[in-house]
């Protein structure tokens, strides 16, 4: 349970740090989706499943939605 | 350069703070307070399985009906800022006509994903999820219908009236709370019936099947919004 | 029928015309249009039905779900919580009357339903008694809330909406992360409950979450640093919603923040840090609006001045500091409030917000230009009206010892009080003394904006007249709030 | 009866009501009830003329209680504010006709009169308080009915009468911070109690408010604008009435907060009389010889009157401040007397403008023959400002030279003789200019004021006389007074003094019945004397030389030029363009304060995260701070 | 532990990429760092060690064992809050777009002072 919070909280900063940084919008809002999906997993390791379903559903599939919509209707590149 | 350099150690100095105030209430400590009093007499008060739905639904029933209020208005400030928006129809988007497979597939999925979200929001009080998870399936299933037919719309009027009622009944049955027994918003007035069994935990399976129709023609009517490449105002 | 005059319907009631305007919307869009009217009336016969209640028992507390304070949310309704929601919902009944003629804009449905859902948000935050249900009180305000400002979708509108937004989702968070903080402390959320958990610990502890609360209200309370977004999205929105946005809904905010530190961190140690950001606010509130051009621009800085002003009389800590504070409250709301509807009217007839344009409109639209010169009056604290002695009131709280520090503060606030005077004196010497510019017609406002407005000029000359049941009531208002005991006692009491 | 007290203080409010509402009705209703109300209040004064109310409860607030009370000096005056305000009033009858906007004008100028009443019978400072800031807001909104140039006038005073309530208003609370009541008795007693430097800051900071409505010098400056500016009626009440306010509030503010005994203790050095009156004395003094060569250099009437009257009130302030009782019946009886003739002169000169339409001094003329009662108004007025024996100005002025004299202040008394020789210079320039001299040809067909007008005129002349004659009907009020505030009073008899303890005795009435044997004299020697033919003034200017009928031949214009060019190098540097740049910096600081809202969203933001921060960083130091 | 440091750095990177970045569509995704750092620190402060999901889904389990719910109640509305903020500022950031055709929040400054 441990090595596992460890490896994916690393893994969850390190893309969350990337998603800021990105040029390119898309990709910096599939790696806050990945984010979001991270954190999902991780309320399963502690215990919540029904919030692991919510941010699934909300925050992986619906927020992302809206980032691409958005993205689509502005700028793909940054700057 | 300089003022990233001062903003990151500005939030490192917040993050440090942060960890000295959780060093005394370390990770894995048992802090629970009212939690304790919720898991020992959930059963008995209010009869749902699902711990976490009785607390969301009735003993803090008034947060989930701010809560619904929240996405309600969300949705609702949505629609007012792109209203009328892109009225100038010569800028029509290039329509990308997915192919033969997409169309077929999502009019055979769309019904089992209805089903599969009406079945979490009818059994939130049993099994883990709820009228939220439940609402936002069924609003992806809409948006796998805008991915294959690009052009249609969803009638924006069913959508609101389902809304409203949705939110209705759900102030409806938490007004009867105070006419009846306990002179109490949301007071639990149904029998609880047996641990575990559908139709057990009074009126929570009632109230998560109104918020999970509310919270899926909201989430549909929001993604709606932001869709809409051609006309958007009239006659919604 | 007792129940009837629960508390918890200030919630319900709007709530159910909300969803019922939602359901009547796509049939008829009229038809919306006067359902905040009936919803804010209701609400007014019902915090009116409880002022005896409050009066005799000092705190009303109704549970939701049948089940004691501690273990589930409750309303607890004090002497200041029930006066502020009267003011919100008066102040709402009035507005959306406004709003029957004000606004033509094309998505009026949605535009009544946000009305009205930002009038219960602060009814809502005003009477709650569990913390995070305030935050998603405060959620519920500030959501409805960025939704009007960018009604209008102009191009200032929509800059303004975006900014407040963005400030407001950080202060939410801020707030969410302090209420959760205070949860990991103590265990629970339930406001009486936190006040007695958090006694025990020493007050380094408790600091940072209470700053994470302080800054995460102070954002929507128009605090001196965190009030950067109010100048822009007060005058962007639409005259009645601005109306409401200044009139009560920053007070509002500061109401949580007074109950976060009097009743829940019992924090009178910390009211030299609050009294330096309240003079700072005046301060800068007011001379930054000695330089606008544009109206209610204007007001919106004189908002931030005079909410620093109040704030001010609160963080002296004393009982009279208090009753100042509530009766500034109660003087800047109404006149606020007012000088917005007029200010809308106006512009509506001279169809720019430039004061310059406003010169001479005295002549022609009689009644509002003097029930302005009411309202400013009333807010500058001329001695008729209620402002004179609410800041006769502060003035005294704060000379209460003398010494050189309490002889500097009052100089500060008397020379800001100088300084409203004079930039409102200036808008009134053009729109009365000033010439008519030629071509324009400008003829009174109709009935359906005057009439409004014209309600809220007599509620402010009642008070002008016979203020003294006024200052009692705030008198007792004060000592009940800040002998915290009360509360407490009153909402764990039945444990 | 003692409700009637506050039947007296309402009868002016409900008057200005009913006259607003009277003018929405007719013209005539408005000013038939002003005048009616305001006639009224002076008939309720005489009720109270030697029967002194000191309790009628007004009301109860922030615990201490509100108290109307009237001894014989606030009576004195009432009787000032009720008499000017009716005069002022009838005399606006048609003076004011030509303008707009006159219910408002009668309705101010009744709140005025109650306002001033109100601080007049004031009990405690928080009526006292509450008045004056209705007074100077209602005083503010009377003085911008002259035009848009009185609206920069009216802002100017607005702001300093606000600077100097809102000093007061802080000493106000300092008391009540101390003993949580503000009735003038325990006030006082606290006074006497409280340390050495409470007092001198309480002192300091009502004499602000005070010197600021008196106009002692350096807060003078609004004065020349407002009453300039201000319609003739109002700048006679604003200079016959506002003014002895401050003297009233001064004489408060010295003998029943303060106490003559309690002024000894403050500053007892080497000085005569206590420090404190004596740096007064000086502002007066001062005020008396600056405003006095001011007034003679103006070209423009009004603004001569009102430096004038800056001198003027210089005397009243003087007299208060000796302390003795003389000299303190001198300067209350200086105020009656300053107010009588002060208002008679503004209102002749109101009736020239009236007439003419302009009062600069340079283009009048010859007025003598058209308006002869004006003349004879003017005439009566000039010879009081000067204090010349028969009439009133010479009693009140002799008392405070008396007063002087018996306390060896020598320097002040030569500031003081300076002041009344510099006021015949200017008070001849103005009947000069205006009434003797060539009759310019506009003016040919200029009729006498209507009779309404002249009535004030008649009256004030006759005041002046009666009090030049019979000082003892106003001593006695004074007398009365001075021993209600512990002060001995003076000894006096109807005609004057008698003398006695090293004073020379005084009676008025053969000083005046030489004055007229004089007068008789002269005229039968007018009357007998060599054949008298009337000679136009065409020839014995021009010494026969043929002179066309609009060549003008006296010319009035830098009249006093070679004093001018003595005093002008002194007054370069002037009060007001000290509190001008105190403005402009005051601007300055308030437009770089809003530079903060910059309106790019990442400064906001990152303000939220600095603040955070900071209370991070204190708590990570938290062990050592706590 | 390490779950309160990840939650901590998430808002901190938040709040970072709020203050430092000049791209709105990156200023959004700041506030969702920050909303979703929150969610997931409500949710760990709640977690008991050795607990079990709190469902009375067979009879042998005990409330003894289970974790505490109220956070993970809190976090579900919160959860929904954060998602419905971010819909309306995706919704102004389309509509400043297409007022200002830039996505550059320095440009964006109609109103100061």
């Amino acid at each position: 349970m441990i090595i596992v919070s460890w490896i994916l909280i690393i893994i969850m900063i390190v893309l969350a740090i990337l998603s800021v940084q990105f040029k390119d919008l898309l990709a910096a809002v599939v790696a806050m989706g990945a984010v979001s999906l991270i954190i999902s997993l991780l309320f399963l390791l502690l215990q919540a499943p029904d919030v692991a379903m919510a941010e699934a559903s909300i925050g992986a599939a619906l927020t992302m939605i809206i980032y691409i919509i958005v993205v689509r209707k502005t700028e793909r590149r940054e700057k | 350069m300089i003022r990233k350099i001062t903003y990151t150690i500005f939030l490192s100095i917040i993050v440090a703070t942060l960890i000295l105030f959780f060093v005394a209430f370390p990770f894995g400590k048992n802090k629970m307070g009212v939690g304790k009093y919720y898991l020992n007499n959930d059963i008995k008060q209010t009869g749902a399985a699902n711990v976490v739905t009785a607390v969301t639904l009735d003993y803090r029933g008034l947060d989930t009906l701010g809560e619904v209020t929240v996405l309600f208005a969300a949705a609702a400030g949505v629609s007012i800022l792109f209203y009328l928006i892109d009225q100038d129809k010569k800028k029509r988007e290039r329509q990308v006509y997915p192919n033969f497979i997409v169309r077929v597939g999502s009019r055979i999925i769309f019904p089992f994903i209805l089903l599969f979200g009406s079945y979490i929001f009818i059994h939130g009080h049993l099994t883990p999820g709820g009228g939220f998870q439940g609402g936002s399936i069924i609003a992806s299933g809409f948006l796998l219908l805008y991915l294959a037919y690009p052009g249609e719309r969803v009638n924006r009027k069913k959508l609101a009236v389902t809304e409203g009622l949705a939110g209705l009944t759900f102030v409806v049955f938490g007004a009867i709370g105070i006419f009846t027994g306990a002179h109490s918003f949301l007071f639990n007035f149904f029998p609880k019936g047996t641990l575990n069994m559908l139709f057990s935990a009074g009126i929570l399976p009632i109230l998560y099947i109104a918020i999970g129709f509310k919270v899926g023609s909201e989430f549909a009517g929001i993604i709606d919004d932001m869709m809409c490449q051609t006309v958007c105002g009239g006659e919604k | 029928m007792v129940n009837l005059t629960n508390p918890i319907l200030l919630i319900a009631v709007p709530l159910f015309f909300v969803f019922l305007a939602a359901v009547i919307a796509p049939f008829s869009k009229r038809a919306t249009k006067y359902l905040p009217p009936v919803a804010f009336l209701i609400n007014l016969i019902i915090t009116l039905y409880l002022i005896p209640q409050v009066a005799e028992k000092g705190v009303i507390v109704a549970t939701t779900a049948g089940i004691k304070p501690p273990f589930a949310i409750n309303i607890a309704v004090d002497g200041l919580g029930l006066s502020l929601a009267i003011i919100a919902s008066l102040l709402g009944l009035i507005a959306s009357l406004y709003n029957l003629k004000y606004i033509t804009e094309e998505p009026q449905d949605k535009f009544n339903m946000l009305f009205l859902l930002l009038g219960t948000g602060i009814t809502w935050m005003v009477i709650t008694g569990d913390m995070f249900n305030l935050f998603v009180a405060f959620e519920v305000t500030s959501i409805s809330a960025f939704g009007l400002v960018g009604f209008l979708r102009d191009k200032d509108s929509i800059e303004a909406g975006f900014k407040y937004l963005v400030m407001g989702s950080i202060g939410a968070s801020l707030l969410l992360i302090g209420v959760v903080m205070l949860y990991a402390a103590t265990g629970t959320l339930n406001m009486a409950d936190i006040a007695e958990k958090i006694a025990r610990f020493s007050f380094r502890q408790k600091l940072l979450p209470y700053s994470f609360i302080f800054t995460g209200l102070g954002i929507e309370g128009a605090l001196f640093p965190l009030n950067a977004w109010l100048p822009d999205a007060h005058p962007a929105a639409p005259s009645s919603v601005s109306s409401i946005l200044s009139g009560i809904m920053t007070t509002a905010a500061i109401y949580a923040i007074i109950r976060a530190t009097v009743t829940v961190f019992n924090y009178s140690a910390i009211t030299p840090f609050i009294l330096l950001i309240a003079l700072l606010t005046l301060v800068f509130g007011e001379t930054s609006a000695f330089f606008q051009k544009d109206i209610k621009r204007m007001l919106a800085y004189s908002t931030i001045g005079q909410t620093g002003f109040f704030f001010f009389a609160f963080s002296l800590g004393s009982v009279q500091g208090m009753q100042g504070a509530f009766m500034q409250i109660l003087n800047h709301s109404l006149s606020k409030a007012m000088l917005f509807l007029i200010a809308g009217a106006m512009i509506t007839q001279v169809h720019s917000r430039n004061i310059d344009d406003f010169s001479g409109i005295g002549k022609k639209m009689k009644i509002s230009s003097v029930f302005f010169a009411i309202g400013a009056f009333s807010l500058m604290g001329l001695p008729p009206f209620f402002g004179f002695w609410s800041k006769l009131t502060i003035i005294f709280a704060t000379l209460a010892y003398t010494n050189f520090y309490t002889i500097t503060l009052v100089v500060i606030l008397l020379f800001m009080s100088v300084i409203e005077g004079a930039y409102f004196f200036r808008v009134m010497q053009s729109m009365f003394f000033g010439k008519l510019k030629e071509g324009t017609e400008i003829k009174e406002a109709s009935p359906g904006l005057v009439v409004p407005f014209v309600i809220l000029g007599i509620v402010i000359l009642t008070l002008a007249i016979y203020p003294t049941p006024i200052i009692a009531v705030s008198k007792k208002i004060a000592v009940q709030l800040i002998h915290r005991a009360v509360y407490i006692n009153a909402v764990l009491g039945g444990l | 009866m003692n409700m009637s007290l506050m039947v007296l203080l309402l009868t002016p409010f409900t008057g200005g009501i009913l006259s607003y509402l009277g003018g929405k009705i007719h013209r005539s209703v408005r000013y038939t009830f002003a005048i009616l109300f305001s006639s009224l209040t002076l008939v309720e004064l005489f009720f109270y003329y030697n029967k002194p109310v000191n309790h009628f409860v007004l009301g109860k607030m922030f615990g201490s209680v509100m108290i109307l009370q009237i001894n014989p000096i606030s009576w004195l005056f009432a009787f000032i504010v009720t008499t000017i305000s009716l005069l002022a009033i009838i005399f606006s009858v048609n003076d004011m006709e030509g303008r707009g906007g006159l219910d408002f004008y009668y309705f101010e100028l009744m709140v005025v009169e109650g306002a001033m009443l109100g601080i007049t019978l004031a009990g405690d400072l928080l009526t006292f308080f509450l008045f004056w800031e209705i007074m100077s807001w209602t005083s503010y909104l009377l003085i911008i009915q002259g035009g848009n140039k009185s609206i920069k006038a009216g802002y100017k005073y607005i702001i300093m009468s606000i600077i100097g309530a809102n000093s007061m208003l802080i000493a106000i609370a300092m008391i009540y911070g101390k003993i949580h009541t503000l009735v003038f008795r325990n006030v006082a007693m606290l006074l006497a109690a409280s340390p050495h430097g409470f007092d001198i800051a309480i002192f300091v900071l009502f004499a602000i408010g005070f010197f600021v409505e008196a106009a002692v010098m350096p807060l003078h400056t609004w004065v020349s604008d407002a009453y300039s500016e201000a319609p003739s009626s109002v700048s006679s009440v604003l200079s016959g009435v506002l003014e002895k306010i401050g003297a009233y509030g001064l004489f408060v503010l010295l003998y029943a907060l303060f106490g003559v005994s309690l002024l000894g203790k403050l500053m007892p050095l080497r000085f005569p009389s206590p420090t404190i009156m004596y740096t007064i004395g000086w502002f007066a003094g001062i005020s008396i010889v600056v405003s006095t060569f001011l007034a003679i250099l103006q070209e423009d009437a009004k603004k001569l009157l009102a430096y004038s009257s800056i001198s003027q009130i210089g005397y009243v302030v003087l007299g208060i401040s000796i302390g003795t009782s003389l000299g303190v019946a001198g300067g209350l009886f200086h105020a009656l007397n300053h107010a009588i003739f002060k208002s008679l002169l503004f209102f002749t000169i109101g009736a020239v403008i009236y007439r003419t339409g302009t009062r600069n001094l340079s283009e009048l003329g010859g007025l003598i023959k058209k308006m002869p009662v004006t003349f004879t108004g003017t005439l009566f007025g000039i010879i009081a400002l000067a204090g010349v024996p028969p009439l009133n100005g010479f009693v009140s002025k002799w008392m405070i030279y008396e007063a002087l004299l018996q306390k060896k202040e020598v320097f002040l008394l030569i500031l003081a003789l300076i002041g009344s020789t510099g006021s015949f210079l200017y008070v001849y320039r103005l009947i000069h200019s205006t009434f003797l001299g060539q009759l310019p040809e506009k003016f040919k067909d200029v009729k006498e004021v209507p009779f309404l007008m002249q009535i004030p005129i008649w009256l004030l002349s006759l005041g002046t006389i009666v009090f030049g004659i019979w000082p003892g009907l106003a001593m006695n009020v004074i007398a009365r007074g001075e021993k209600f505030f512990g002060i001995t009073p003076i000894k006096y008899n109807l005609y004057g003094f008698p003398g006695g303890n090293g004073m020379g005795s005084l009676k008025m009435i053969n000083i005046s019945s030489v004055f007229i044997a004089g007068l008789i004299v002269a005229y039968i020697i007018f009357a007998l004397g060599a054949k008298t033919h009337r000679i136009s003034q065409y020839d014995n200017y021009a010494a026969g030389q043929v002179v066309t009928k609009d060549t003008k031949y006296n010319y009035s214009y830098g009249f006093y030029m070679f004093f001018g060019r003595v005093v002008n190098p002194v007054f370069k540097w002037s009060a007001d363009k000290i509190y001008l740049a105190w403005a402009r910096s005051a601007n300055v600081f308030g437009d770089y304060m809003r530079r903060i809202y910059t309106g790019n969203l990442e400064t906001y933001s990152s303000y939220i995260v600095v603040i955070i921060s900071l209370v991070g960083f204190l708590i990570l130091l938290g062990g050592k701070i706590w | 532990m390490i779950f309160y440091v990840g939650a901590f750095i998430l808002i901190a990177v938040g709040l970072y990429a709020i203050i430092i970045k000049k791209n709105l569509v990156k200023i959004i995704i700041g506030l969702d760092l920050i909303s979703s750092g929150t969610n997931l620190l409500i949710v760990s402060i709640g977690y008991v060690k050795g607990g079990t999901a709190p469902i009375f889904s067979h009879p042998g389990i005990l409330p003894q064992m289970m974790v505490d719910p109220v956070p993970q109640a809190l976090t579900l509305t919160a959860i929904v809050i954060g998602a419905s903020e971010l819909a309306l500022a995706a919704a102004f950031v389309a509509i400043l777009y297409k007022h200002y055709g830039t996505l550059d929040i320095r440009k964006v400054r109609g109103l100061k002072w």
